[in-house]
């Protein structure tokens, strides 16, 4: 599903964020992406988005090269693959229920399709009480959860989740996490940057491990160290 | 797509109403901009009337051989009549000009000084256009030298009024043009901000998969409301502005001569709120297509 | 505090160092409404030159008494030429008028049918101002009834022409206020649309303890820069621009009276950048003051 | 130090975030304060920091009444609390440098001074390379780093800090925490909102838990749960 190849990259500013990754990801697998605070994980996460194109070497999703792909075909990429952002990424004039109809929207779905989905999806993290909300008006862990809404209400083949759980209590994590194993197990690629040891410990899954833009470990079911 | 630009008026209107203060303003200096036009329109519509008014009243004065025979002056007339640029001429007898003469100077009791009347039979020829008296003029002086004593007009300051006609009329022209051009570059520049204090919403768009065109949409049925409405407001002030002051003016200076025209006035309407709107959309396009491609660049090589 | 000036001032420079198009495009605009309301400064004030220009060649004449000893005649003058809107007085004597008067009727030959000269002695009167011409001969007819037998001026067209004047002087001066406020309204919504883009940072300002007075500085400043940096652009412009077209015209149309007067010119351009300055200083004042009181009612009850 | 007498806060939407909160903190306590997301911590926060007004109920900070507080003395009560803010409210057109050191130039202070110290604490925080970096080429660890940079570069008496780990990997969470341990020794107030069950279960503090705007627990050397 997802092949990196020799990937680099540096930034405008001479930063070199990411050095020789080499990584393959199946179809099917949840991977945990740690490190510490700076180390590259939401770069390599970007890569595989289409934010920011490779320095070298090149990215692989379904044998597309992300490097040689028009920006045309940008936007179909990105509707196969759902992103819960680090920085929640939430449209401020848009109600908590048209944040996430967007992402149905510029699918061209239906309008009762997009009504009944968006009301699951929205249920499913708990906040179909702050359905006509806007994003000023939620707490931190709110405005994380329609982040997590709009990234999987369109069942994405792949699903990238950046610090999924930074701003949520230990249960709610528990509880999206959960959805996130479930929705694995729908053969979804899930690939969670995370920095929550309790979680990497508990739910045991893959575990790439990266330190100032390399990969020092890549274990199956591996621990947070 | 039809489903799409339903879609796009309705993102568009719920857009305005959640934008506040910045939209209110947008259309603010919209309206002022387009006043401003209308305003300049309107004036050089006045001027251009003004222009008119005065050189239409300028008159050439053909002072005939006293050996012409009514029929030689009949068959003159006519030919002067025929003339594109004419609009009518009149024959003045010697006995009428000599009475008008004397009135002009009745406290010099002219007949007890001049015992026979010493002026010529002449036509008063009346022209469409103010500014080709001199040419007529001068025509008709080589072409009918034979019949012709002499040709006169208002001489100088028909040539400065001449002058001012032009004026009013080319300089007119340029600043309407020159008005577009600014009117154009400050509506457009103005949706451009609102725009760009939107950017961030325009690359959290692109990030969740939304096509430039569907972006797009709203964005251009944004400006081109906003550009309806700014007209709107400017054509609703320049309208009743317009009413008052010309009410105003005719009240003071009865012969003031103002463009009263219903579809000349419609016809300025139309054409600032036509301006708006079109500037409206063309701004919100250029806006967003700018931002566009600005955060197209964001996916960095 | 003097302290605190410095830092507004590198403060200012810095943010509009990194704000980048936005700021380019506010002074753009803020540049094009200054040169607009520069050009119909320029506009209104050849305006006015060329209506005094066209009007200072009308004249009164007035028609002596036959009666008149030429002491009468010399302290009539006097009076006449100390009259203030009185420029200058010409005798005219019968004898001359009566030349002037067969050479345009050459081809008469009014030698032979009149015997005696049938014109009277007059006074060419010149004027400052040719609106006054009209109040003057009514004046002068009236005060020296006895002297006078008749007073002439060059009439309508007089009357149109004066009306033309007034229109230019007093429609000038309406535009000239007009337009000033409508740059206000455009420069000061523009600046204004440039803070509001950035009332999050100003929001943040106030969460990290940043008095009102310490955010407001380098915004004023901001307003400033931009203020005068629109009113240079438009300096430069307005003054190559008219320049080049001064030359053109004056090149087809020797005697058009544009203003040349390096004074009036460079008055008319320090207007023009003041304007920028004291537009961008209270825009940036008005605006960051709203944004600030607004920011205030964030602090909610 | 600070005083929470029957304080309230509806929402202008009508919701009820806090209801009937009495909470006494003295001036060398260090609290933490725990609760599901939706809770009412950052609210609370908001209150303490004059962001939001009490709907009833008053906030006494050294005996002022921020009830009564006019709105020309919030700046000068700001500058004697630090806050690290849960979505960072970091200057986007400032470099990392000038965003701490703008919580000083509000102040007065020298510019050698303001160097000085400015330098210091970003040291603290292991960002003095970033140091004329932008937020936005900053990874979320970093951000959350400068933020709390800002708060404690002018030593403040009272230190709010919401959610100061969520961006954060467990080993720099752990340095971090020390760092606030250490603030308080000095006889600084801190109140700390966290999800972190890891860090509030081994630093063992006053533990303050809230759920849907009511204090549930508040217990010396509590745990999360
Ligand atoms: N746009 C940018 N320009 C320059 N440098 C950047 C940019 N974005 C990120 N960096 C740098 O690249 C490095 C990796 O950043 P990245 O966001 O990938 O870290 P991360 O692993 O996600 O960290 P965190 O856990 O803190 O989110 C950081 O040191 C950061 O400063
Ligand atoms: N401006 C607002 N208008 C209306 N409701 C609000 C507003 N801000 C917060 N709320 C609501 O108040 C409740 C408490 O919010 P608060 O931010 O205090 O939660 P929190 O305990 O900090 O949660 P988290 O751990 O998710 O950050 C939430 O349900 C939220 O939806
Ligand atoms: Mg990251
Ligand atoms: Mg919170």
């Amino acid at each position: 599903m997802i092949r990196i190849h020799y990937l680099e990259k540096e930034y405008d500013n001479g930063f070199l964020a990411l050095n020789g990754i080499n990584l393959h990801i199946a179809k099917d697998e949840f991977v945990y992406l740690v490190g510490s605070s700076g180390a590259g994980k939401s770069t390599l996460l970007k890569l595989l988005f289409s934010v920011e194109k490779p320095t070298s070497g090149d990215v692989f999703i379904d044998s597309v090269s992300l490097k040689t792909l028009p920006s045309k075909q940008i936007p179909y990429l990105r509707r196969n693959i759902g992103v819960i952002f680090q920085d929640f990424k939430l449209l401020p004039r848009r109600t908590v229920f048209e944040n996430v109809a967007f992402a149905l929207q510029v699918m061209h779905y239906q309008r009762y399709r997009i009504r009944k989905q968006v009301t699951q999806v929205l249920e499913l993290v708990g906040l179909q009480e702050k359905m006509s909300n806007f994003p000023s008006e939620l707490s931190g862990g709110e405005q994380q959860r329609i982040c997590i809404a709009r990234a999987i209400v369109n069942n994405p083949p792949i699903l990238l989740a950046d610090e999924p759980t930074g701003s949520l209590d230990p249960d709610t994590s528990w509880e999206i996490m959960q959805l996130l194993s479930k929705i694995n197990a729908r053969r979804t690629t899930v690939i969670v940057a995370t920095h929550d040891k309790g979680i990497v410990d508990d739910i045991r899954k893959r575990v790439v491990a990266l330190e100032n833009g390399r990969i020092i470990r890549d274990s199956e079911l591996g621990s947070y160290n | 797509m039809f489903g799409d630009s339903f879609f796009f008026i309705s993102e568009a209107f719920t857009s305005l109403k959640r934008s506040g203060i910045m939209i209110i303003i947008s259309i603010a200096t919209i309206a002022v901009s387009l006043i401003v036009f209308g305003v300049f329109l309107l004036l050089t519509a006045n001027l251009n009337n003004i222009a008119e008014f005065v050189t239409s009243k300028l008159e050439i004065r053909v002072y005939l051989n006293n050996s012409m025979t009514v029929s030689e002056i009949q068959n003159f007339k006519t030919e002067i009549a025929e003339m594109p640029s004419v609009k009518s001429v009149e024959f003045i007898s010697k006995d009428i000009a000599w009475d008008v003469f004397k009135k002009s100077f009745q406290k010099l009791e002219l007949n007890d000084l001049v015992g026979i009347n010493p002026l010529p039979d002449s036509f008063k020829v009346s022209m469409y256009n103010g500014r080709e008296v001199k040419k007529v003029a001068k025509y008709l002086e080589d072409k009918f030298s034979g019949y012709v004593d002499d040709v006169g007009y208002t001489g100088h300051i028909a040539e400065r009024i001449e002058m001012l006609a032009a004026c009013a009329k080319y300089g007119g022209l340029g600043l309407v043009v020159f008005l577009t051009l600014a009117t154009l570059f400050i509506i457009v520049n103005t949706i451009r901000l609102t725009v760009l204090a939107r950017n961030d919403e325009i690359e959290i768009m692109l990030l969740v998969g939304a096509t430039k065109y569907f972006i797009r949409g709203p964005f251009i049925i944004e400006g081109f409301i906003m550009g309806v409405t700014g007209g709107g407001a400017a054509v609703s002030f320049l309208y009743f502005f317009y009413l008052l002051f010309a009410t105003k003016i005719q009240e003071t200076i009865p012969f003031f001569p103002l463009v009263f025209d219903k579809d000349k006035l419609n016809s300025i309407y139309a054409v600032v709120l036509l301006l708006g709107a079109v500037l409206g959309t063309l701004g919100a396009y250029i806006s967003v297509s700018k931002s566009l491609s600005y955060e197209n660049m964001r996916i960095r090589k």
